[in-house]
């Protein structure tokens, strides 16, 4: 493409190149594209498919501790609580890195994931989830805040266009 | 200020002079230390000796990010070292963890699927162009060219939700697991690569009008940062540092895996060995990527994701799932994967040049050596190499010229 | 308190000794310039970069008093003195660099007759005034003792020399075209904008005032990826504001004075506005201004930075003959033309 | 194979174990006093740099192999590794350094001399890369480092 560039520029290469990017620019300046999506007013629905924060189910829960066993983190563990014959999984999101095996191997459905993922907690050990704490429904605190949900549509023109839903 | 006279013995600053074959020569020096606190220093330090404006010597200090990882994954089952080493390179993760996988799946004797071969095709070069592109940003930033920086995050942006779209995950994606990948291709992905292709070609084209063919940036990086085919070789460059010089070298060729040998690509090649010759080939292998990523779309074979063995472990119920969404489901036999004992080797071409992965068995559920080599690592040495005679201000010209990520240096 | 006295006061703020210095083009719209100046390179920046940029200060308005909340942040800030530093030096370099930016408004005629001190060499006064700044930002430098700030203090030297001679050369080239060094005189000669007359000594000064404020291409002496801010690597709090805001106040002197030699100054593009009240020139002048330093804070979004040995380069070897042949030129036209 | 008969010629006349363990990947372990004519006869073939310089600690061996894996830049060569390797006692690991055959081994050996104790005789620069300047510990790649590994139970009924 641009093989020109090693050739020497006389003044009037160089001022051609000089005004392609200011004219670059200034078209930029005046058109109307934005990439930016202002997080608290809008956010992003990731739908189906997104690996972010996991729900458990204790009716599914069959408690045989592969989830844990596989989770390369150390983030999901199995929690022998007082009064229970079973041990249940609970979450770490101190050390959670999102991969989903745990979501993957569990054979009885109990894991899923959802799209929530912009939590943010004030103290570290809210970020412990045991088996108690971990079967409730994850909101987005975005959402519970009236953000507005945007489609992410693939688009020729600015790459990605952010469309309400 | 730090002035050391000649009369100082000093053995390791100069050591490069004495591999040239330079006799140790007195130099009144001026030594900075940019980083690791340092607006452009990345998470590492580069000790710079000047002599008025002309660096002398310039020292990468790395190890500020060093997470220990092939200590870590002897104490690790064979699955869980796959996000494990995802983190090395977390801009490339389909490329680094392909390394890994091909190895343990040379341990294992287990072959993907060809449709499997096929999608972590399509997400290695999803990948590299998002990695192409964050250099770029870092390479525009570095010349405090601030447009260049975030228009190029910004268009990675693009590449990052199709990777999200096939994988689940914005950059960890974990995707490539020994005997296939963990997900299917979705329904409308197709028209949404093909969309992403064609607004990325119109984007190089203002790319290459401000950034690229910018009058100041032709003065930065032209004649900067110059090596040759013969020295890069010695030094053992990789990557699009190594093609830039003019070496035809790239893991995809040489090693042939994955579903590279059915695809048609050209490795761009340059003579100049300069910094702009190398901001060249990352250009043009965007665009090969791309037209890569039309040929998987067109010719993507259909058949399981996810190898015979291990997908026959699943129960019905499981297999349904499987089926239905496209997201495949693990075996529990699966955390345990126990390798014959033995060595292999695996070599995978990222973004940023060839990591290479050394895996010794001893026949338990864990590795007992795993020997990772970043294409960071290797090219680490640029920096003494490159920068030797430069002027000062050519130090973050050349930084961001050879796309250095020190996460990945440091593993 | 009679309207006597009140008249007077009024009469007081309003006499150009007064108001020229101290409220326009001087002190306080000087303020205005640079709390609106940087937002807008700010929005500007963003709008090229497909970003919104600042916008929830006074969100309706697009952030537009973020600047206001940035200097209440550093007013706030705790200024800290490095130890080893030369602290009389470093304390006051920076508010003698602003009080330099300040003075020469007292020079820079606003309107017709509208000048605070009205003297007949206010065209080389101003610009030494401003020359003044660069062994100011030598003084922080070698005060603050770093290393970053004193290789950022060797880049200004350079720099220094390598534009103040065509910077100067540039401004002579078409003072001697119309064969007067006051600026007043220079504008109510202009019957033809002067960047019609000389396009060479415009773009030669235009280039030497981006040099000058340290505006990319050329924000050399303050390259962030090298040496972190230059010879403000050490300043925090309001110390910092006030050696940051000078660089903006420079730009802004010059382009008054940019304006005045080559863009008509005062003279309003529709010649009949100055007719309807006087006050119409004045804001003419500003408006001018205003657009050049637009330009010029524009280009951030445009280009990369030079190395330091290339705007060297570029000051000495196409920039200093230009000049000498914007003189050339202005002669050539004298002869031609047969003056103004 | 052509290029492992070729490795054999080499090599074998110097005591090497030369075998092809897989496709593409060719073993070779000699002793520490060969090594470095072993490196320069591969070099001498095409092997013109060294991927990774690492060692393993066999431990029940009581021995730490030192492994040189060396590739090419040649189209004749691509997709070929060969591991030059060779065991040195883990109380006495010292061999000499190949950086003069192959200068890409300069940062590797660094590595390998800083995470496994391997003395490189005759580098330049053995000093800390990865590590912090003023770490105290073992080799931390050895075996007998342990990294600290938990359970995945939690036991809450014992506690409190």
């Amino acid at each position: 493409m641009a093989e020109d560039v090693y050739k020497p520029g006389n003044l009037l290469t160089s001022l051609k190149r000089h005004a392609a990017a200011i004219a670059t620019g200034l078209r930029y300046l005046l058109s109307t594209k934005r990439m930016t999506v202002r997080y608290p007013e809008f956010l992003i629905d990731l739908g189906e498919g997104y690996r972010g924060m996991i729900r458990w189910r204790r009716e599914r829960c069959i408690s045989c501790g592969l989830c844990a066993q596989i989770c390369p983190a150390a983030a999901m563990k199995m929690y022998k609580l007082p009064g229970e014959k079973k041990m249940f999984p609970g979450i770490n999101y101190q050390r959670c890195i999102f991969c989903g095996f745990c979501v993957d191997v569990c054979p009885a459905f109990a894991l899923e994931h959802t799209p929530v993922h912009d939590l943010s907690y004030e103290e570290l050990d809210e970020m412990i989830y045991i088996p108690e704490r971990f079967d409730t429904e994850w909101v987005s605190p975005a959402l519970k805040e009236g953000a507005r949900p945007v489609k992410v549509v693939f688009d020729e023109e600015v790459g990605l266009r952010h469309e309400p839903k | 200020m730090t002035s050391q006279g000649s009369s100082e013995p000093r053995a390791s600053p100069y050591f490069w002079y004495r591999l040239m074959g330079r006799d140790e020569e007195g130099y009144d020096v001026y030594e900075l230390f940019i980083g690791p606190q340092h607006p452009a220093s990345g998470h590492m330090r580069i000790i710079v000796r000047l002599d008025g404006d002309i660096i002398v010597d310039a020292e990468p200090d790395i190890g500020y990010v060093h997470r220990t990882m092939e200590k870590l994954a002897e104490g690790r089952e064979y699955i869980k070292n796959i996000p494990l080493f995802e983190r090395a390179t977390i801009i490339d993760a389909a490329n680094i963890t392909w390394g890994y996988v091909r190895a343990v799946e040379q341990l294992l004797g287990l072959e993907a699927p060809p449709r499997a071969e096929y999608l972590r095709t399509l997400l290695a070069e999803i990948n590299r162009i998002a990695s192409h592109l964050y250099g770029f940003g870092i390479a525009g930033i570095m010349l405090n060219h601030s447009t260049m920086f975030m228009w190029a995050f910004g268009d990675r942006e693009v590449w990052v939700q199709l990777a999200e779209d096939l994988t689940g995950a914005r950059l960890t994606h974990s995707y490539i697991i020994p005997g296939g990948v963990r997900r299917n291709l979705p329904q409308d992905f197709r028209e949404k690569a093909l969309k992403a292709i064609r607004y990325m070609e119109k984007r190089l084209q203002d790319y290459e009008r401000i950034f690229v063919k910018n009058p100041v940036i032709i003065a930065r990086y032209v004649d900067v940062g110059v090596i040759k085919a013969d020295e890069a070789k010695r030094l053992g460059i990789v990557g699009p540092n190594l093609r830039a010089a003019g070496v035809r070298y790239d893991a995809r060729i040489a090693e042939k895996y994955g579903a590279y040998p059915e695809l048609e690509f050209e490795i761009p090649v340059r003579e100049e060995g300069d910094a702009m010759a190398r901001l060249l080939v990352r250009i043009e292998e965007i665009r090969q990527s791309m037209s890569i990523i039309k040929q998987i779309l067109d010719k993507i074979p259909d058949g399981p994701i996810f190898h015979e063995k291990y997908y026959r472990m699943l129960p019905p119920k499981l297999k349904e799932f499987v089926e239905s969404t496209g997201r495949l489901k693990l075996p529990g036999a699966f955390i345990r994967l126990k390798p014959e004992p033995g060595e292999a080797v695996a070599r995978v071409e990222m973004g940023h040049g060839e990591v290479f992965y050394h895996i010794v068995s001893d026949g338990s559920i864990k590795p007992y050596r795993v020997r990772v080599i970043t294409p960071a690592f290797r090219n680490v040495v640029l920096y003494r190499y490159l920068t030797r005679g430069a002027r000062f201000m050519d130090l973050p010209a050349i930084y961001g010229s050879i796309d250095y990520f020190p996460p990945e240096g440091d593993r | 308190m009679t309207t006597g006295t009140i008249g007077r006061i009024v009469d007081f703020v309003l006499s150009p000794h007064i108001f020229a210095p101290l409220i326009y083009p001087g002190l306080l719209a000087a303020t205005l310039v640079l709390l609106t100046l940087i937002w807008a390179e700010r929005k500007m920046t963003a709008k090229v970069q497909l970003r919104y940029g600042p916008l929830y200060v006074l969100k309706p308005l697009g952030g537009a008093i973020q600047l206001i909340a940035d200097a209440i942040k550093f007013m706030f800030q705790e200024p800290i003195m490095p130890r080893n530093a030369d602290k009389w030096v470093f304390a006051l370099a920076p508010v003698a660099m602003m009080a330099f930016t300040i003075i020469p408004f007292a020079f820079i005629p606003a309107a017709p007759g509208f000048v605070g001190v009205d003297v007949e060499y206010s065209l080389p006064l101003v610009l030494s005034l401003s020359a003044l700044i660069p062994p100011l930002i030598l003084a922080t430098s070698w005060a603050a003792n770093n290393k970053f700030t004193l290789l950022g203090g060797v880049r200004e030297a350079f720099m220094m020399v390598a534009y103040e001679v065509s910077l100067f050369i540039a401004a002579f080239a078409v003072a001697s075209y119309y064969g007067t060094l006051s600026l007043s005189k220079i504008v109510e000669a202009q019957s033809v904008p002067g960047i019609i007359l000389n396009p060479i000594a415009a773009g030669v000064f235009f280039v030497t005032m981006l040099m000058t404020a340290s505006k990319l291409p050329y924000d050399i002496v303050e390259g962030e990826q090298e040496i972190v801010a230059g010879p403000f690597t050490e300043y925090s709090g309001i110390l910092y504001m006030l050696v940051m805001g000078a660089s903006y106040m420079e730009l802004y002197v010059l382009s008054l004075v940019f304006v005045e030699l080559f863009l008509g100054g005062w003279k309003p593009v529709i010649p009949a506005l100055a007719s309807i009240h006087p006050a119409f020139e004045g804001i003419s002048l500003f408006i001018k201004a205003y657009l050049v330093l637009l330009f010029a804070v524009f280009l951030r979004s445009v280009y990369a930075r030079y190395r330091l040995d290339q705007a060297l380069e570029i000051g000495w070897k196409k920039l200093f003959p230009l000049a000498l042949l914007s003189v050339i030129w202005s002669l050539a036209l004298l002869l031609v033309a047969g003056g103004a | 194979m052509a290029i492992l008969d070729k490795v054999k010629e080499a090599l074998e006349p110097l005591g090497a174990k030369v075998e092809e363990v897989r496709p593409g990947y060719i073993t070779a372990s000699i002793s520490v006093e060969n090594l470095k004519k072993a490196a320069q006869l591969l070099f001498n073939l095409g092997f013109d740099h060294v991927v990774s310089v690492e060692g393993v600690d066999w431990i029940k061996d009581n021995e730490i192999e030192v492994a040189y894996h060396a590739a090419s830049y040649e189209p004749e060569l691509h997709g070929v590794i060969v591991k030059l390797s060779t065991r040195v006692p883990r109380d006495k690991p010292e061999l000499e350094t190949l950086i003069d055959v192959w200068p890409s081994a300069l940062y590797p050996e660094r590595e390998t001399w800083e995470m496994l104790g391997v003395v490189f005789k005759g580098h330049p620069e053995l000093k800390r890369l990865l590590l912090p300047p003023d770490y105290q510990g073992p080799p931390p790649l050895r075996k007998d480092y342990k990294v600290p590994e938990e359970g995945f139970i939690v036991d809450l009924t014992r506690k409190q």
